[in-house]
């Protein structure tokens, strides 16, 4: 494959019924608009992660992508989790949905972990319930002082997920400001998929910036605003009102069938 | 200017309980807000770092608080394997704060339960979950949490613990291994309420202006100890108003 | 203590006898101002980490600073160990040395692991015969897939020192070109001295330039050529002369003692 | 234009390992001119990583390597523990170069010894240590191992393995959990070895123009086997010569 394709390929290549997938980004380059490429495609059986799981989690969830949630925290702008995750969750509409909760300091050992291909990655044991629920974070014994620690999984997803700046020609990303999860999450991928505002003849970071070399992208799609109605650092601000009015479409099963159909329409 | 907002009240208690020098960790909304706050008060010199990773922000007297101006201003950015890693969890987070989740649970001895109200697999209610609530309770210093005082949500006990505060008495702590005080102060929209020192239980040690012990006492659902010098909050100056209003004029928009 | 010290006040309050001390830095940014105010400062029973043991680890070997040398490699301009290295080592030569050997990625493994504050870290098995002999490195199995990794002990410095070019009035440091084990050696550190070229009034760091906040630094010391004969990106180039002359010096014990005379005397 | 020094046909024939569009680590030295030189002759698309943490270097025609030049062409710079994590252990490098390391023991299976030699606590030479080769040697896809070829390294076994190539025979990686293929080359100042497909020995598959089989296996310390079809190593054609020596002018100064 090359590495700059179109959208429908990139999603379409990369995105498998059952796979696990990772989309990253909090407030600030949310991959939207990979996700609804997701729902036009139609994409089922997926184990989404997600750290922290808002509008994009929702969609997907509502949409009828996945089965499983990988998660950290979950909420909309009224900081409650949104509608559409909660009838799944308590009324399995429109499928049952399975859940596995972290804490957003676990789901960066796990990526960290993925990245390195270690099994596992190790954190201090913070006295959390959280483990008693979740299979993939266990208690273990430290082999030189003998204290206990927290082990957790390694992630791997088959595809990443994420939206950044711009990319050159050779499919090399850049990414200004917040970097979020989304650099670890990359590397712990098996294929990653960027998104990008737009794409440049040659790189020409700004201080700070985190490039990703080719070497750990799979495809760059150009998707300028494909990040709406989040936030792209240098490019555009969040759209609050968009952000807030999701809570009413999601609301309501009917809204967000109407809202799904008008999705599936524009492919 | 008009009167303070009670999140505005909330804010100004919550930057009160920053120190010069001290790095503090902050989420969105009431958390970032007060330790820039202090920084333009009486904490110049402490360092903000945020949950996205701006390391070291610093808010020109003119700037709002927004994303922008945050990434804008901040020294450097880290990934959140680093923030949590070498930041949090290795100890260089001298007060952290914990902001308000809708519907979270706050018990007696501070331990907060934000994943569920109910059994785990079958909840009565499904709530956001930790975020890093767990790690900045148990890593930072010492913690401030931020949260509406209501009684649905100030139970004796949490039903999960999604993050350790005390534990059930003053010796947990160390047992679990947990570094620093842990939550020294929760700042709610009527008062203040801080860990007893013999007993770690959270007592209330002052009330807002226009709130009464009893309003307290009526939305907490344990039987509420009361510290026998409890104060009432001082009400912002008019500077100070200025000063947050700078940082956050549509603050009075959003929800505590 | 406050940010910005001079050196000798730096060196003096930092680093006790018997200290764990690391100091970083391959080819570039050679903290060697600092090492020489060790050995001025006569420091004794030092265990000093440093992954490539050069020219630095041989004069602090050589003056007796040094009981227990933690590397995973040793070798000057000429590819071999250094004379005064393989003197302690063979001969016990001023005093004898005790060696903890590990390979290069081992040393970035015990030092994130440190950094994070957990006990250890974990590295998939080479195979290796290394572990055998050297007791901050074992085999456990992970407690999800039962497979067998190998667990590294974290690496906690009490003090680490490390190079930069600039820093500000505030203690921030940035670092240009490559940045090697030192920010995580930094990072691990109970306490950390930088020396730096230049300070200046604020920082204005190059794109991909690392920058240490001032949290994790704990002294700055204005050290202008303070990594020669090393490079120093952007400032000077490798003094390879005087690289390739210090196996002479350290060739002979009287030359050495000599050098070791000339130090002290300018202190 | 002088006749091609022996480092100089030792760092053509590395050169000629690299494929176009490899990730390629490599350290100082003759690795790291071959996978530049390689760039300019054959494989333009390769990604060049160094081992001081920068990534995909890209010389300009007339940037002769130097660490100055390297940190400037680079496109990004890594940490050493993203290097070794993220990318050698990961399983992200397509081709790993050990270098020469004076005194160093290479066996039959291309294992490699650069600990000691002798017993390890009492060695009868102390060598530099491991550096990365233990891991390069086990994750990379595969290994192009750099060495003078002279008897006292060429070892029927190392005394002490640093890093495994072959182990024992072609079954010991896959039992150890390795990546890759192992080492695919041996590059020496008098000719080329490969590991026998079926038996992973390493057999003589080229020498270098003037040097004959028998001097190769007078400087080998087991029965070396010879390729049925060994060739004569290539000489330099005049251009790809002048584009090492734009590289490196100056490596007729430096031992191999």
């Amino acid at each position: 494959m090359p590495k700059i394709v179109d959208l429908t390929t990139a999603v379409g290549d990369l995105v498998h019924d059952g796979a696990t997938v990772a989309l990253e980004g909090v407030d600030h380059l949310v991959p939207y608009a990979a996700a609804h490429e997701l729902v036009r495609l139609r994409r089922r059986r997926l184990t989404l992660v997600r750290a922290s799981s808002d509008q994009l989690t929702d969609q997907l969830v509502g949409a009828g992508c996945v089965d499983t949630l990988v998660f950290s925290h979950a909420a909309g702008p009224d900081g409650r989790p949104p509608a559409r995750l909660l009838d799944a969750l308590g009324h399995d509409w429109p499928a049952p949905l399975r859940i596995e909760e972290h804490t957003h300091p676990v789901m960066a050992a796990r990526y960290a972990a993925g990245a390195a291909r270690v099994p596992f990655g190790v954190v201090r044991d913070t006295g959390t319930d959280l483990p008693h629920h979740t299979p993939t974070i266990t208690s273990i014994r430290c082999p030189f002082t003998g204290s206990a620690v927290t082990a957790v999984a390694a992630l791997v997803p088959d595809v990443t997920v994420v939206h950044a700046q711009r990319a050159d020609r050779d499919g090399n990303v850049e990414i200004r400001g917040p970097v979020g999860l989304q650099r670890d999450a990359v590397h712990a991928a098996r294929a990653a998929l960027v998104t990008v505002e737009e794409i440049v003849d040659a790189l020409d970071p700004a201080p700070g910036a985190v490039v990703l070399p080719k070497a750990v992208v799979t495809a760059v799609v150009a998707a300028p605003g494909g990040a709406a109605p989040s936030r792209v650092h240098g490019f555009y601000e969040p759209d609050d009102a968009a952000l807030r009015d999701w809570a009413d479409i999601s609301a309501d099963r009917r809204r967000f069938g109407a809202w799904l159909d008008a999705m599936a329409g524009t492919s | 200017m008009s009167v303070p907002t009670a999140e505005e009240i909330m804010t100004f208690v919550a930057a009160r309980a920053v120190r010069d020098g001290q790095v503090c960790l902050v989420g969105h909304g009431i958390p970032a807000a007060a330790a820039h706050l202090a920084r333009r008060l009486h904490a110049p010199a402490a360092v903000v770092v945020h949950e996205s990773g701006a390391v070291d922000v610093r808010l020109r007297d003119d700037d709002p608080l927004t994303d922008a101006t945050v990434a804008d201003r901040a020294l450097t950015h880290v990934t959140l394997g680093s923030l949590y890693g070498e930041w949090l969890q290795a100890g260089r987070v001298d007060l952290g704060f914990v902001g308000h989740v809708p519907g979270a649970q706050l018990d007696r001895y501070a331990n907060i339960g934000s994943s569920v109200v109910g059994e785990y697999d079958e909840p009565t209610e499904r709530l956001p979950g930790p975020g890093a609530a767990a790690e900045i309770a148990a890593w930072a210093g010492e913690t401030v949490i931020v949260v509406r005082h209501r009684l649905q949500a100030f139970v004796e006990q949490v039903d999960f613990v999604t993050a350790v505060g005390h534990g059930t008495g003053p010796l947990d702590r160390a047992l679990l291994g947990l570094r620093g005080r842990g939550p020294v102060r929760v700042v709610t929209d009527l008062g203040v309420l801080e860990p007893d020192p013999q007993t770690a239980e959270l007592v209330l040690t002052a009330v807002h202006p226009g709130i009464d012990v009893e309003q307290v006492r009526a939305e907490t659902g344990w039987d509420l100890q009361v510290a026998p010098d409890v104060r009432t909050t001082p009400e912002p100056t008019g500077t100070e108003l200025a000063a947050l209003r700078t940082l956050r004029p549509a603050s009075t928009e959003e929800s505590p």
